[in-house]
């Protein structure tokens, strides 16, 4: 047990709680505060494995947008504060089966294939991820066309967003 | 890095399953889309092993990342503002009362 | 390598020797090491923030032609000492009904989210906690920490005034992210690099401020709104909504609401230093030593902070959707417009002499600074016309006799 | 260096700023008409600035057929390679980017005036109908009738920029698929503005006739460029144009008709062609087209949109040749040279017949696109190419000269108030004085596309194409052609007479009206490159004057060719044949109209010539007859009513009375009887299991999507893998 792994197991240990946690607390806001928790674990995975610029991406975007936009959202959408009555569904246990088998299938298949017992490859020397992250993001020779794509689509969708939830005046 | 690559794998399979198992079984509308950006995040774990664990020089890896963040932000804008405007109308979030294509 | 030229690796060097002597492995001694010097940065960084108290006190008293504290200690020094003990002494309430461990947690991330940013201010060239690469973006990450805080006390709190303030506030900040984010891009791309560190470096011979006056002001004002300090104190609005997200706050968790406050005002002043002001850097003075460098940066940062005070008291409050119009149609098509101009300039004006380098970027950010007053000058005009047109002035009595038929 | 990426960044952005004038005018200025034809007109004159830069950089260049500016990113993925996009410059494209701009910015400008800039907004003028007039008060109260503005106008201008986005795009594309890109897109822009006015069904049936029937084409050209890709995997010119890869494509036999994948692609190619520049068999819809508003038959079916046929074909020229041993023809150039010919006098021959201004001009570009098309089936691409710019030229000032005059016989219609068609030529007659620069300007067009001598463009490419097919020893060609070019000179001529010369012969003509300058000026910029872009091609070896002016154009474009075409040595006999048949058509399309008056005396209105051969009925009897048959007699009553209607009536009789069985000799002496609410408990629980089926409800939906997916993915596992 390097150091490392120990990390990466209270991580691990982290993420997937917080993640039991979101699907099954009660109070929806509580779950919503648990996604924080587990997007958090999720950047320490990045930063694990030294992609400081997507750690630090996650938290602004995912915690800093996304999760409090779901805040907002589950508090615009109740009359009080407490969710008192079950929130599951009947047929939950079929879900978690379901959920089990998926896990089942996808370790199966994990596990079965060669090479997965690898370790990292060698970082090359001087090698700026950043650096190259933002050139092949604007390169046309990589992935401009992709990158610009997504953003017209994150603005339709912004459009497309307050359109829906605008209230109009009759 | 001493961790064998098996491990994030697991890790995100586990993680997407939770995900999933939220998706399927919880009543609230929204706590579905908690459950999806479970899953997104899963994937996006995967993205970023491989990409440490193949070829660091190539940032393929890295750039889906970022168009997945950007895409979980456009889903969750337009889903959180499709519920909120159900929400006006029906007075409803709960996912199985919204089954009707029009009202 | 002696105390005086790098004293924070001095004392590591002497504290790791020590522990290994002990018999400690190299790993455990280092986890040790980081676990200390982590205390440090939060200790001085609180340890600041009962200064700044005292500041912030005195200088609010000046604005307002009053004395300020003056009876604890030499000018008053020890009055934030006093102040503490009473918000120790007080009861600590919980409402009833609040989601206990959210609302006990709230106060604690709102102080940890400023602390947070203490990791990557450089004081000196060798005083700092860690370079990182992404640096600029961590300080945008550590603000949606503080935003969180805040939904987490207004929700938790169960009352309707701290859920209003909470909501304000979260579009406050939310929205001068923006601009901000697209500002902070600024040094970044005069300075090629994300790490403030490195941003400090490359503002030699020309401090940034001078290269983007317009990126500086941007910045200040979107640090005032994420601050959430007046004119842009929406959160706590007396009149309308009591104290806003900490309204249920009583005792110390109020003080660390507070403490973090100032600090975060200070450690924006810190950073305007860093990204606009050169930071440590000081006309070569920085080179007589670390500690001469992290005075230099501090004072700054009191400068920086000074600013962010004299707006607070001078400014009255600007109504809510006034302030989110202000960001959306004027202040985030502004800092895209800065930036893009910049960056246009920037290649274009690479590998001149640093002579009109500086100058064109400046004349450029002048250039912009005209055109958009001759436009708001423009739209104000028209927007009076369209406003006589569609409304004829009244008549004198003629209000009176619409109200009262 | 920053030369050449400015360069290359101002060929990518060429195609924009209409585009970009074409959103603009969509989305924000619509209802705003100066500011719509200022943004598109501006954008045009952007485009044209930029056409011109690279016109000039391009000449500057020496050798510029081998060092062409090319420039690519990638665009989509395609396993380990990259998809590329880019532009290209060569010596085609830069001639024709200068053609392309002139006329778009001309017909832009000229368009102000046709849709009535200035004029009052018509009495009864809805969407979708040219506009009627409109009654106005003068300063003595008296009322009288003027023409009115186009009730659509800010949407003309938007269509036409896009229309011009695409023409750009299509000639700046170095690959096949960009410039396919901007093929459907003017294809998608003749159909608006072919329906412009919406309102007439007789538009509405011409856009969905030429949307038809371009249609076919397209698609065939579709399968040519998918069996091309998958021949060579790739698209751009350059590379297929490499010899290697021209010489694998002639080496590889394809089982249809013995053809080569070069003759073939070749032929599927043409027969995209064939659709878009309105050749035999495919040639029906452009006469219809005629129902669009006059600057669109200028420029989508005069100038720009059909010569896209043409160049395409300019530009796969390497390919079409590639197996061409110099003499004999390959099968595909038979072809392609068959259908040249015989569109050129088919088209001749209907258009003497016809007394609509426009229709004339339909059948006569139809006719000198033939004419290019068969150059090209012989080989002589210099020609062609040549022919396509001229003809571009003073096809497009006939166009708008023909607008002005149905616009000036406009006004007079609506100053007299008779009802009669402003298109018709017998009713008009005598313009000349009434309208003097149309009337010089469309003389000069008419004498350009006759051929008249030494002075027009027209004479210096026809007769090159002549020239060409003389020299080459194709003699049925040259006959064909040479009579086709004497029809060219007749109509005409007999157009030019019935319009414009002799008296009024109505009273409309006699109240018609110069236009306002706007429609004028382009005319007369058109007239000046009528003339003068002949001179850029003037054989050296032509007596007396060839070597004045060098012969620019066949040394710059044959440059685009890896082997430049040599000039062929001057022979009399194509020249003679020329002049005669110019100036011979001329003088007898003159002496036989100068004294007609009405359709009756007219000897030539044979009712053969005038149904344009049947075709029309042809094609219906033939295709939309048979299809419409089959929709509604086999479809509709046959498959539809008795076959599938009979089996559910059927089935439906038949349960009905095994129901009417079961229910009184079964159900209810024994299911009512012994089993009683169980069945109907049974039928419940399974109902409601159905139902869940389509139950509204998103997680069972994804649980079962889920579920379907697992069990592929273990089936896949286990049995393939």
């Amino acid at each position: 047990m390097t150091p490392v792994q120990i990390v990466f197991i209270l991580c691990a240990v982290l993420i997937l709680g917080s993640a039991l946690m979101v699907v099954s607390t009660r109070k929806l806001i509580h779950a919503a505060l648990w996604l924080i928790v587990t997007l958090f674990g999720v950047a320490i995975l990045y930063a694990i494995l030294e992609a400081g610029f997507l750690a630090v991406v996650q938290v602004a975007v995912y915690i800093g947008a996304i999760a409090i936009l779901f805040i907002f959202a589950v508090m615009l959408t109740r009359r009080e504060l407490r969710d008192k009555s079950p929130q599951l569904r009947k047929n939950w246990g079929a879900a978690a089966l379901l959920g089990l088998l998926a896990f089942a299938g996808l370790a199966f298949l994990v596990t079965s294939q060669p090479g997965v017992g690898r370790t990292a490859a060698a970082m090359p020397d001087g090698l700026d991820t950043v650096q190259a992250l933002g050139k092949s993001l604007v390169s046309p020779q990589a992935y401009l066309l992709p990158f610009e794509v997504v953003s017209v689509l994150l603005l339709a969708a912004l459009i497309g967003a307050v359109y829906i939830a605008f209230t109009r005046k009759s | 890095m001493s961790i064998p690559l098996s491990w994030f794998l697991i890790l995100s399979a586990a993680l997407f399953c939770i995900g999933l198992f939220g998706v399927l079984a919880r009543k609230n509308a929204i706590a579905i889309l908690l459950g999806i950006e479970l899953m997104l995040n899963a994937v996006n774990i995967n993205l970023v092993a491989f990409w440490r664990y193949l070829d660091p020089a190539q940032m393929a890896g890295q750039v889906f990342v970022i168009i997945v963040f950007a895409v979980a932000a456009a889903e969750v804008a337009v889903g959180l503002a499709l519920i909120i405007s159900v929400y006006r109308r029906r007075n409803t979030v709960v996912a199985d009362e919204i089954d009707m294509m029009k009202w | 390598m002696n105390l005086l030229n790098d004293p924070i690796h001095f004392i590591a060097q002497w504290l790791q020797g020590l522990l290994t002597g002990w018999g400690l492995s190299l790993v455990l001694a280092k986890v040790i090491l980081a676990l200390i010097s982590i205390t440090v940065t939060i200790l001085f960084a609180m340890a600041l923030a009962i200064f700044l108290v005292w500041v912030e006190r005195k200088v609010v008293a000046r604005f307002q032609d009053r004395i300020g504290p003056n009876r604890i200690g030499p000018y008053g020094l020890f009055q934030p000492l006093a102040d503490i003990i009473k918000l120790i002494g007080k009861e600590d309430i919980t409402p009833a009904l609040a989601d206990k461990f959210v609302y006990n947690l709230a106060p604690v991330l709102a102080l940890a989210s400023v602390i947070l940013l203490w990791a990557i201010l450089p004081l000196a060239p060798n005083i700092y906690g860690v370079d990182l690469n992404v640096a600029v973006l961590y300080l945008v990450a550590a603000g949606a920490l503080g935003t969180l805080s805040i939904i987490m006390a207004g929700w938790a709190s169960n009352n309707k005034y701290a859920l209003l303030g909470a909501f304000r506030t979260v579009a406050n900040m939310i929205s001068y992210e923006i601009p901000m984010v697209l500002v902070l891009l600024i040094p970044t791309l005069l300075a090629g690099t994300m790490s403030v560190k490195g941003i400090t470096e490359a503002q030699s011979p020309t401090w940034f401020f001078f290269l983007s006056p317009l990126g500086a002001l941007i910045f200040l004002i979107s640090a005032v709104a994420e601050l959430g300090r007046s004119p842009f104190d929406l959160s706590e609005a007396e009149s309308e909504i009591v104290a806003g997200f900490h309204i249920e706050y009583t005792g110390m968790k109020f003080g660390l609401f507070y403490a973090g406050e100032l600090l975060h005002a200070f450690t924006f002043g810190g950073f305007t230093a860093v990204l606009f002001f050169g930071g440590y850097r000081f006309f070569g003075l920085e080179n007589l030593g670390p500690l001469v460098a992290a005075a230099i940066f501090l004072v700054k940062a009191m400068f920086g902070y000074w600013i962010i005070m004299w707006i607070k008291y001078t400014m009255p409050r600007i109504r809510i959707d006034h302030m989110l119009a202000f960001n959306w149609k004027f202040l985030t098509p502004l800092a895209l417009t800065v930036l893009m101009v910049t960056a246009v300039m920037e290649k274009l004006l690479a590998g001149t002499s640093p002579w009109i380098y500086s100058l064109g970027l400046f004349l450029a950010n002048l250039a912009i600074a005209l055109a958009t007053i001759e436009i708001l000058h423009a739209f104000g005009k028209w927007q009076r016309k369209t406003e006589a047109s569609t409304k004829p002035a009244l008549q004198a009595g003629q209000y009176y006799e619409e109200q009262n038929p | 260096m920053v030369g050449d990426i400015i360069e290359k960044l101002i060929i990518w952005l060429l195609p924009l700023p209409p585009l970009l004038s074409f959103f603009l005018i969509i989305l924000f200025t619509n209802r705003k008409k100066a500011l719509s034809h200022r943004i598109a007109i501006g954008a045009a004159g952007l485009s044209w600035l930029g056409s011109m830069f690279v016109f000039v950089r391009a000449l500057g260049i020496e050798e510029f057929g081998k060092t062409v500016i090319e420039s690519t990113v990638n665009w989509l993925p395609t396993g380990n390679t990259w998809f590329q996009v880019g532009v290209l410059i060569d010596p085609l494209s830069t001639v024709s980017v200068f053609f392309v701009a002139w006329t778009v910015l001309m017909i832009f400008i000229y368009s102000i005036g046709y849709h009535n800039f200035g004029q009052p907004a018509g009495d009864h003028d809805i969407m979708g109908l040219p506009p009627h007039g409109a009654t106005v008060q003068d300063t003595k109260g008296q009322k009288h009738k003027v023409m009115s503005v186009e009730p659509m106008y800010a949407r003309f201008f938007a269509f036409i920029s896009l229309f011009a986005f695409g023409m750009f795009t299509l000639v700046v594309s170095n690959n096949l698929l960009t410039l396919f890109v901007g093929w459907e897109i003017m294809g998608l822009c003749s159909y608006l503005l072919i329906g412009f006015w919406y309102g007439k069904p007789s538009a509405r049936d011409a856009a969905v006739k030429a949307f038809m029937t371009t249609r076919i084409g397209d698609v065939v050209m579709l399968l040519g460029i998918a069996f091309l890709y998958s021949e060579t995997g790739t698209l751009s010119f350059r590379e297929i144009f490499r010899p290697e890869a021209l010489r694998a494509l002639v080496g590889k036999i394809t089982p249809v008709f013995g053809l080569s994948a070069a003759g073939l692609i070749g032929l599927l190619l043409f027969i995209g062609v064939v659709g878009k520049s309105a050749q035999w068999p495919l040639h029906v819809w452009l006469p219809d087209a005629m129902e669009g508003p006059t600057p669109v038959s200028a420029m989508i079916h005069a100038a720009t949109m059909v010569s896209a046929g043409v160049y395409v074909v300019l530009r796969m020229f390497p390919l079409i040749t590639a197996d061409f041993s110099g003499h004999e023809l390959t099968p595909t150039m038979s072809v392609i040279a068959f259908i040249g010919a015989f569109t050129a006098i088919l088209a001749a021959t209907i258009a003497v017949a016809h007394n609509d201004i426009k229709r004339v001009l339909a059948y006569s570009t139809i006719s000198q696109l033939g004419f290019m098309i068969a150059a090209l089936g012989i080989g002589a691409y210099v020609a062609a190419a040549f022919h396509l710019i001229t003809h571009a030229f003073f096809k497009a000032l006939l166009f708008l000269g023909s607008g002005s005059v149905i616009h000036g016989m406009e006004h007079g219609v609506l100053h007299t108030g008779d009802h009669l068609d402003p298109n018709d030529m017998f009713n008009m007659g005598g313009l000349r004085k009434k309208m003097p620069v149309t009337f010089w300007t469309f003389l000069i067009g008419g004498l350009a596309l006759s051929g008249f001598p030494l002075l027009t463009a027209g004479f210096w490419s026809k007769d090159e194409i002549l020239a060409d097919a003389f020299g080459h020893g194709r003699l049925v060609l040259f006959i064909t052609l040479a009579v086709a070019a004497f029809l060219t000179a007749f109509y005409t001529m007999r157009q030019i007479t019935l319009t414009f010369l002799g008296q009024p012969r109505t009273k409309a003509a006699k109240h018609a009206h110069e236009t306002p300058w706007t429609m004028t000026v382009p005319l007369i910029i058109l007239a000046v490159f009528a003339v003068s872009y002949g001179w850029v091609g003037i054989p050296e070896n032509f007596p007396v004057i060839g070597g004045i002016v060098p012969n620019w154009f066949h040394e710059f474009v044959g440059g685009t060719l890896a082997e430049r075409p040599e000039p062929l040595p001057f022979n009399i006999v194509p020249l003679l044949t020329s002049l005669a048949v110019a100036l011979g058509g001329l003088f007898f399309g003159w002496v036989v109209y100068r004294e007609v008056k009405s359709p009756q005396q007219d000897n030539l209105q044979i009712s053969l010539l005038k149904n344009k051969y049947y075709f029309d009925e042809a094609y219906n009897f033939l295709f939309v007859k048979p299809a419409s048959w089959i929709a509604e007699k086999f479809s509709y009553l046959f498959l539809d009513r008795t076959v599938i209607d009979g089996i559910l009536h059927a089935f439906a009789r038949t349960a009905l009375s095994l129901g009417h069985i079961f229910r009184n000799y079964f159900d209810k002496p024994v299911v009512n009887g012994l089993v009683g609410d169980g069945t109907a408990a049974v039928v419940k629980a399974s109902g409601s299991g159905l139902r869940r089926i389509q139950a509204g409800r998103i997680q069972y939906y994804m649980a079962v999507s889920l579920a379907v997916f697992g069990a592929l993915a273990v089936l896949y596992y286990f049995l393939l893998a």
